[in-house]
């Protein structure tokens, strides 16, 4: 590898730490008055040197500053992703919008008998489960769910009308007293009685 | 910090007023400090330091000082009597001695030089070195790495339809079917043994008050029902019960007088 | 010139773009959890590639971060962003601090010889440079000092042990407590040790 020459290095350093991008000009004026072609030179030889690196050398306007390279802009902004299971509370509330829909947030909490939190509600939106369907048009004209064509999809439905009726759910034992179906649930799946709160909706943070 | 320590311990060095005593001791941060600048005028390892030389040189600049008539800071006065002190110990002959010995006392003054004056000079090459914002620099902008939390939730199919059954368990109207049990109210008792003792004076077994026929249920149920009317005809005052021990038959009979009281009462 | 690894660059551009110095683990889970041992590797290939070059990359309390090269020092220094000029009491304080770490404010003092004005520390804790590092178990439970890892990273210093003449002075037994240099060298009875100190102490008064 060749040695990068002593301007090289200055101007490496200057753009570095400088705050904005810089004219050859000014590079040239920072650096105590150097030609402005031998600051040009040192330019092209620095932008060849990080052409293959994470980090390029770029003009824009005149000015020159480092900045990520474009392959590599994924690692300024990354996602985390953080799968969490449905709270209990979600969970009838989505399970109440998929048999009733459109629905009013009314209307979900007087057949769940409990009030339902905003946050279980958001919860299910942005899981782009459920959605906005309009306005009831009744006295107040309440804001009104309906699922999504996700939901379907996610729960490997090809339509509503795949959800078991009342009959099926009887037969399967599951209108059975809560308590019995409760420890049913319990035993199926540990970690949903830890959700299992009325608050439950879990938001992010 | 030892009891040794504690003459030495002065107020950090105030800034100077027009005071013209701080023209001249504003460059020390308290005695010690001039102490230890007057050791590095010896020119020696603060280890081969003459402290004797050091107390005559301390001695005297402060007497200067004083002869130009500035006012001296106590602790300043402090230090130079201790010192004076020291010195005419470590003037005696040996054998006049207390403990602790002059050098001893010398000793720790020099170690304690030493240490500050180690200290000075670590500080001087930290100083020094190349600093971020001074010699050396981190990058003017960085972009900033952003993470932005996502959360994916996740359910399937047989939680849903089962929440919904269990909503509808919740909330489903309940009927409640009572069954019909053969009993005997204590209102139909009452009136039964009233009725009965009407009839005798004798004592009766309260067995004699069950109806003969009854299924076995409704006897169960005829005598606790008979027995709390006994208790309670008896609380009235219009019977007596008698029981010869545990267990043992329970009698009743009429009380003759109750007639007056009526069942009212 | 061979060409730089893909998690090289990664981490290349990572530091670039960071705010802030990283410490490896930091780095292998901002690249997606890749092993410390990897992410390690890249930052030695890196640090050998950047040793020439006007910026460096360095270690700093095992924190990363890349920086102007020292020598270019003279080209880049800029008036407006002078460092705080500290007080002879406040660097002095800050070197018993980080020479003695963890001390209390009366072992600052029994060095000095002065008291130290609250405020000396503040403009310590202020630059970010020292911190509390809990309490002495001794009698009045003293509040104790320490350095930061900003402090390393200020005076570029990759961890406590290359503390300039550290290890000279502790050989020396320059950064032992007075009472201790004072017995090895008298090898003296403890008892009488602290009678001679009574004794001192009341002399001057």
């Amino acid at each position: 590898m060749s040695e990068p020459g002593t301007l090289e290095r200055a101007v490496e350093a200057t753009l570095f730490a400088s705050e904005a991008p810089m004219t050859i000009d000014a590079l040239a004026a920072h650096l105590g008055g150097i030609a402005p072609g031998e600051v040009r030179e040192a330019l092209a030889a620095l932008a060849a040197h990080y052409l293959q690196r994470g980090v390029h050398l770029v003009e824009r306007g005149g000015r020159w500053h480092f900045e990520t390279a474009p392959d590599l802009a994924h690692l300024l902004r990354r996602e985390k992703e953080q799968v969490r299971r449905l709270s209990r509370a979600a969970t009838e509330v989505l399970a109440i919008i998929a048999y009733h829909e459109p629905v009013s947030r009314a209307e979900i909490e007087s057949i769940r008998g409990v009030q339902t939190s905003a946050g279980t509600l958001d919860v299910l939106m942005e899981a782009g489960w459920i959605r906005l369907a309009g306005r009831r048009e009744v006295p107040g004209r309440p804001v009104i769910y309906a699922t999504t064509p996700e939901f379907l999809d996610h729960f490997g439905l090809a339509s509503r009308r795949d959800l078991p009726g009342i009959d099926e759910l009887r037969a399967a034992g599951l209108l059975d007293p809560v308590d019995d179906a409760f420890e049913a649930s319990m035993r199926f799946d540990p970690d949903e009685a830890e959700e299992a709160d009325e608050h439950g909706a879990n938001l992010p943070d | 910090m030892s009891d040794f320590d504690a003459p030495f311990m002065f107020p950090e060095a105030t800034k100077p007023d027009a005071g013209a005593l701080y023209l001249e001791l504003d460059g020390w941060e308290g005695p010690l400090d001039l102490l230890l600048d007057l050791a590095r005028r010896q020119k020696v390892d603060l280890r081969q330091i003459s402290i004797l030389a050091l107390v005559d040189q301390y001695l005297t600049y402060i007497e200067r000082a004083g002869a130009m008539r500035l006012e001296l800071a106590a602790d300043y006065l402090v230090m130079a009597a201790w010192l004076a002190y020291l010195k005419s110990a470590m003037l005696l002959p040996k054998d006049q001695q207390e403990d602790p010995s002059p050098e001893e006392l010398a000793l720790r003054l020099q170690l304690r030089l030493q240490r500050l004056g180690a200290m000075r000079e670590a500080a001087a090459r930290l100083m020094a070195r190349d600093r971020i914002g001074r010699d050396v620099f981190v990058r003017g902008t960085p972009e900033g790495l952003r993470t932005d939390r996502k959360t994916v939730w996740r359910s399937d199919i047989f939680s849903v339809i089962q929440a919904y059954g269990q909503v509808k368990a919740r909330t489903a109207p309940r009927i409640y079917h009572v069954a019909n049990r053969p009993v005997m109210t204590l209102d139909s008792a009452l009136e039964r043994v009233s009725a009965m003792l009407g009839v005798t004076l004798e004592w009766m077994e309260i067995r004699d008050f069950l109806p003969p026929h009854a299924s076995p249920e409704l006897k169960r149920s005829a005598l606790a029902s008979s027995f709390v009317a006994a208790l309670e005809l008896a609380k009235r005052g219009r019977a007596e019960l008698d029981q010869d021990g545990a267990f043992t038959p329970l009698r009743i009979r009429r009380l003759k007088e109750s007639v007056a009281h009526g069942l009212g009462a």
